[in-house]
């Protein structure tokens, strides 16, 4: 008896830590979410595809021989101006556009870079190399392969970075002033458009780095970004539209539902069952865990 | 009778195509399917343009309607026409309980919201093989019969799916042009200033999302007999996502750009297919060049576009849009 | 079931007068039309591509050599990207537009069974190249396929298995069509091979991690694993298993028939069994063995253009080429003259086996088609 | 008699107190004007009538009933309409349309009804059409009927309001800055139309800066600072009050 609760017990550590290393990748892909949509206010539908190029461009880089560590970085570049792009030749031309027309003009987007993709790599599934070999690490009741450790660590890092970005750089206090008024923020000399550009950049780089993390241990392919852009989306909202750290924290939440679900009560529904709980949430928070209620004025 | 001139010209062409080209791949095939598109196109934009909510869903309905007929008529022989009464029933019945707790929420919150649904609704059809076949879905669906004639051909099909589909037109009209699709709009306008007109905007909101499934459900029960197959990925995210740009594409607010939306973007893959592997890529740079030109729609795009040109030759005329920009400006 | 069969051959007959008169005027030109609906693009691209890369190569190939009968033959493709729904349109305008002579195609199960009631309704003979049992059983009179189906494979590792006196094995298996039927199929059979299924897994086909499931796995009283599914997710799958540390046997399907799965899963994937076509060990084969020519003859042919071969473009192989020699045995494009032929297919030697056909069984392989491989040293090796 | 009555009303959100312990009441036929400098809580009042905010504490009864727990809508429905300080114009209709949606509570057409457009449903939209044009000419609009209401010039969007308030045919009108971003043309044509309003029986409670207009057409007045009521009276009871003073002009006067 006695046994079988430990067992029971390591089993749960062991889901615990399996959905933290899912979770941080939808974290990341959230925290991309939450960026834009705070510098903007465009749902970026794109964002799953910035993770896929970010691995799909480290397989091609590896295979023209660029070094890995060098690879990783250009990959992070190429992705940061697809980003740059995007703003440029999709979101800055339509502003002004409705909420639908943005997120449709975004899906748009997702569509033409996996097509690109699609034309440049083909349809194979690849594999890219752990940053630190794929032998298992025992950390209490779990065990891990060290490529989840990079994945968490990285994340934890990244989080700490873009926190402080945004609380205590000049840059980032002013792409927070543009999400709260750009007129305003036009008019005590902050470059709004430049600011616009800067967080689909950093956007779209998080992106880039949550496809380097996640590729070594599920692999990537041309449409691999989808599936990853909605539970990123998910994660932005359960944690509430426009605070990172809430769509931080949405991923983490996600990623362990996800892995308890998958683990206690049934693999097949494990993603009805994170839904589930993410509509029974905005039932009684309807703007997500950490957003605010914004009071119209009549 | 004027209201519903623009009515008359599309019924016209749409009974005419099939006449002039009986046998027509493009007309039979592909218009059935337009036909269908169109169904789905205009109860969601009543829903989204009108209303002005989202929903990225409504495929979920779709399927409902069309696993009712298919499962009804297939493991109960049920009475086809019965089935998809049954099946209208109870998606009245599903988008009522989902009405309440989803539109409470607005913009992206609501969209997250019937995504999360839509996506619930599949993984059930998947998951529950016993009865929805799984993955590989439900096959020797029976067709549908009218007073003894076996609807089996593709014009058969054509007509049938046409006659709902201009139903489904006309009704739209018709409430847009009433006290019910008033309502609507002022909850899009202003959902305070319709209230204290008298309008209760919550109980209008889940009516119209009501409508809406419901021409989704009556959809799927057509769909599940002319293709006499169903299977979960023809009601997923994708397809949700496919209605939504329809709706958007064509012109929000507008019952002929819904159907002007599904017609383009049910002939546009059918055209790409030739591109293969640029297909993707093609039809993306298409959505977004759209969207970022056209925000407001191709349907009125090209109703204004042409509007200017007949300005144009008949002198000019005071344009209503340059006031509205200023007012925008100064708001 | 016996009457509804005998119903659909009467309306497929009467369908048949109706498009013989219309098509005997149409197809009068020098030209056999092939037409195939494949999953080029989408979640199942691995199957699609292959197997019209394939086609394309023979077709190109046949004509070069003067057709068949004199007749050139004309390949017509549509790209389904995985859609059910796309597939029945396709299908519908191969027949109705492109009038094609006989219909190649359905990479996935869920396609080809969509498919399936229009193009026995309009009556083309068609080579299905999906995996599903249900295409098959029941026989539909229009309705051929290839590729063996799920519940050989199962039985085929349920053999193995209890050659290795394993009698508890926990299941896991993708949410897709391959792999739920695949699961079905394994549930069905495993009581008759004295096995029970001590776990019960599945996991999405774009997860990214499927440790969860496997933990359950580890915490059964399993002798061995099977998996069913394709994508990336058995090669996950294989590799969360050895970071878990689980030494049990696995099995996976002939889903993951290609080089492809051992270069994902890298040194995981050693140890690994499954049942394939003997296509993947062709240069192995015994020089007796009957199919080692046409193998290595598809092999190096397709190696040549295209890269390392899979199982699935085999499919394809073998598909055209019963249906373009039914073709030259009934000296005519008749759509009934055609398939009887098919059904008349004896002794064929194709990638998957050799194919008997009849008017009851509309596959024509038996379980000796499958070989039992293992992965060894990064390759399959040929288990005795 | 009474139309209108506050007792003790409260208002805070968070620790901010928006309205403290209001009371007052409105009477029948009159025109009841609120004044106070910006931030005396006098939009948060018209809110809590309108169902917008919910009371922290107090009451509001109309017509002998009490307004607690009603929606928006019901509030409505019980012969209350208002107008915004900031435009709540449905720009996505015409001007006409606009008024029509007004005349919601006087109809009955649902969804269902419409859908088939039986004849009681044609009679329905002439009979809504005559009301609409009938409360567009009172504010002078008739001219502009199929305009789209995006189209117009602020002071038309402000008696647009009034109109499609009119059309509801309310026994209470709360109007708020009806005369605010109004040249002194369309302020005295606006003072006309309220009047008008008055003459047809409509209780008016009036919001408004513009000192002039108020001290012109009130019946009584009722000053607010920070959310406390500091003087009542007739408009010239008002303005000789000291603390309405003090509050306006400031501590030295």
């Amino acid at each position: 008896m006695l046994s079988e609760v430990k067992l029971m017990f390591d089993q749960i550590i062991q889901f615990l830590a399996t959905g933290l290393s899912i979770g941080s990748t939808y974290a990341l892909v959230g925290l991309g979410f939450a960026i834009i949509y705070n510098a903007s206010g465009v749902v970026n539908f794109a964002q799953g595809e910035f993770v896929m190029l970010g691995a799909m461009s480290v397989v091609g880089l590896l295979g023209a021989g660029v070094p890995y560590p060098l690879a990783l970085l250009v990959a992070i570049a190429i992705v940061t101006l697809v980003g740059f792009s995007l703003n440029k030749f999709a979101i800055e031309p339509a502003r002004g556009a409705s909420v639908v027309a943005t997120i449709i003009i975004t899906i748009g987007a997702s569509i033409l870079l996996r097509g690109a993709a699609l034309l440049i790599w083909g349809k194979d599934i690849f594999s890219m190399p752990a940053f630190t070999g794929d032998e298992p690490i025992q950390i209490g009741a779990a065990t891990l392969v060290p490529q989840n450790l990079w994945i968490m660590g990285i994340t934890v890092i990244l989080v700490l970075g873009v926190r402080y970005f945004f609380d205590k750089t000049l840059i980032g206090k002013a792409i927070l002033a543009c999400s709260c008024n750009k007129t305003a923020a036009g008019l005590v000399g902050i470059n709004v458009k430049l600011m616009l550009l800067t967080s689909y950049g950093l956007s779209a780089a998080i992106g880039a780095v949550a496809g380097l993390l996640i590729a070594p241990i599920a692999f990537t392919s041309f449409d691999a970004g989808t599936m990853l852009g909605l539970k990123g989306f998910a994660a932005a909202i359960l944690g509430g539209m426009g605070s990172s750290m809430g769509a931080v924290a949405g991923g983490l939440v996600l990623g362990v539902l996800e892995s308890l679900g998958a683990g206690l009560i049934s693999s097949g529904y494990k993603d009805a069952i994170a839904f589930v709980i993410i509509l029974a949430v905005l039932f009684f928070k309807p703007s997500g865990l950490f957003g605010f209620k914004s009071v119209d004025r009549v | 009778m004027n209201r519903l001139k623009g009515f008359y010209v599309y019924a016209a062409v749409v009974a005419l195509l099939p006449i002039l080209f009986p046998d027509n791949y493009f007309v039979t095939v592909v218009g059935a399917t337009i036909l269908l598109n169109v169904i789905l196109a205009v109860g969601l934009n009543l829903f989204i343009g009108y209303a002005g909510q989202i929903s990225l869903g409504h495929a979920a309905f779709f399927g409902i309607g069309a696993y009712s007929s298919a499962v009804l008529t297939t493991r109960f022989e049920l009475n086809a026409w019965l089935a998809m009464l049954v099946g209208l029933g109870l998606v009245y019945v599903i988008a009522n309980l989902v009405a309440r707790p989803i539109l409470k929420l607005k913009g992206h919150y609501l969209a997250m919201a019937t995504l999360g649904f839509g996506i619930i609704v599949n993984i059930i059809l998947v998951q529950e093989s016993s009865w929805s076949g799984g993955p590989d879905g439900l096959g020797d669906i029976p067709t549908l019969s009218l007073f003894g004639f076996d609807i089996d051909t593709d014009l058969r099909w054509y007509g049938m799916i046409a006659f709902f589909s201009l139903a489904a037109i006309l009704v739209s009209l018709n409430i847009i042009d009433s006290r019910a699709g008033r309502e609507l709009r002022a909850v899009h306008g202003s959902e305070f200033a319709a209230q204290m007109m008298g309008v209760d905007t919550v109980r209008t909101r889940t009516n119209v999302f009501v409508l809406s499934a419901m021409f989704a459900s009556l959809a799927g029960s057509l769909f599940a007999h002319q293709q006499a197959f169903v299977s979960p990925e023809s009601f997923g995210f994708g397809f949700s996502i496919e209605i939504v740009t329809m709706v958007v594409l064509g012109g929000m607010a507008s019952t002929y750009g819904a159907v002007f939306g599904a017609i383009v973007l049910t002939l546009l893959p059918e055209t790409l297919v030739v591109f293969e592997d640029y297909e993707m890529l093609i039809f993306g740079g298409i959505l977004m060049g759209g969207m970022i030109f056209m925000p407001q729609g191709l349907f009125v795009f090209l109703t204004q576009k042409i509007r200017t040109v007949l300005n144009h030759r008949s002198g000019p005329s005071p344009k209503p849009q340059d006031a509205q920009k200023t007012l925008e400006c100064d708001s | 079931m016996k009457k509804r069969n005998k119903c659909l051959a009467g309306m497929a007959a009467v369908a048949l007068g109706m498009l013989s008169a219309s098509s005997v005027v149409l197809a009068a030109g020098d030209t056999i039309k092939v037409g195939t609906f494949l999953s080029v693009t989408g979640p199942a691209s691995f199957l699609g591509d292959p197997e019209l890369k394939t086609l394309q190569m023979y077709i190109e190939d046949i004509n070069a050599k003067g057709g068949i009968d004199g007749k050139q033959v004309e390949l017509v493709h549509y790209d389904t990207g995985g859609n059910a729904k796309k597939a029945v349109n396709f299908a519908k305008r191969l027949i109705k537009r492109d009038k094609v002579d006989v219909i190649v195609g359905g990479s996935t199960s869920g396609s080809t069974l969509a498919s399936m009631p229009e193009i026995e309704k309009s009556g083309v003979p068609f080579i299905s190249l999906a995996g599903s049992v249900k295409i098959v059983d029941p026989v539909s009179p229009w309705t051929f396929k290839t590729p063996h189906t799920d519940r050989m494979a199962a039985s085929k590792v349920y053999l193995d298995m209890q050659a290795r006196g394993i009698t508890k094995v926990a299941l896991i298996s993708g949410d897709g069509g391959f792999g739920k039927s695949g699961r079905a199929q394994s549930l069905a059979l495993a009581p008759d091979f004295g096995i029970t299924i001590v776990a019960d897994e599945s996991y999405g086909r774009k997860d990214t991690d499927m440790t969860a499931q496997v933990t359950n796995i580890r915490s059964s009283d399993a002798q061995a694993i099977l998996n069913f599914g394709f994508g990336s997710g058995p090669a996950i799958v294989t590799k969360n298993i050895r970071q878990l540390g689980i030494e049990l046997p696995l099995y996976q399907s002939h889903g993951v028939a290609s080089k492809k799965f051992i270069d994902l899963a890298g040194d995981a994937a050693e140890g690994v069994r499954l049942p394939a076509a003997a296509l993947l060990v062709a240069d192995k084969l015994d020089d007796s063995d009957q199919q080692k020519a046409v193998l290595v003859a598809y092999k190096n042919a397709y190696e040549a253009k295209y890269g390392p071969v899979s199982t699935f473009g085999g499919h394809a192989y073998d598909g055209l080429y019963i249906a373009l020699e039914a073709i030259d045995r009934a000296n005519s494009t008749d759509k009934t003259a055609v398939r009887d032929q098919i059904e008349a297919t004896k002794g064929f030697v194709g990638t998957s086996g050799i194919f008997t056909m009849s008017k009851d069984d509309h596959l024509g392989l038996g379980l000796d088609a499958f070989r039992m491989l293992e992965i060894r040293n990064g390759d399959w090796a040929l288990v005795e | 008699m009474t139309i209108l009555q506050a007792v003790n009303l409260d208002k805070h959100f968070g620790g901010v107190a928006a309205v403290t312990d209001l009371s007052f009441s409105v009477t029948e036929g009159e025109i009841y004007s609120v004044i106070g400098p910006n931030g005396a809580g006098k939009t948060t009042l018209f809110n809590m009538l309108c169902g917008y905010y919910v009371p922290s504490g107090g009451s509001i009864t109309f017509a002998g009933k009490d307004l607690a727990g009603m929606e928006t809508h019901q509030i409505a429905a019980q012969g209350i309409s208002r107008t915004f300080q900031n435009l709540q114009v449905f720009y996505n209709m015409t001007v006409l349309e606009n008024v029509m949606v007004g005349c919601h509570m006087r109809t009955r057409t649902g969804l269902i009804k419409a859908a088939l457009r039986l004849p009681s449903v044609i009679r329905e939209e002439r009979q809504v059409r005559e009301w609409s044009l009938e409360a567009l000419t009172l504010c002078g609009l008739e001219h502009l009927a199929d305009r789209e209401a995006g189209s117009l010039p602020y002071g038309e969007l402000k008696r647009l309001e009034i109109a499609r308030a009119l059309a509801s045919d309310p026994k209470f009108l709360a109007m708020d800055e009806p005369a605010a971003g109004l040249n002194d043309t369309e302020t005295v044509e606006m003072r006309q139309l309220i009047q008008r309003l008055k003459e047809r029986g409509i209780t008016i409670l009036l919001v408004e800066h513009n000192m002039g207009l108020v001290m012109q057409i009130s019946d009584r007045v009722l000053v607010l600072g920070f959310g406390c009521l500091l003087a009542e009276g007739t408009p010239q009871e008002v303005q000789n009050n000291p603390a309405v003073i003090k509050a306006y002009l400031g501590e030295d006067v």
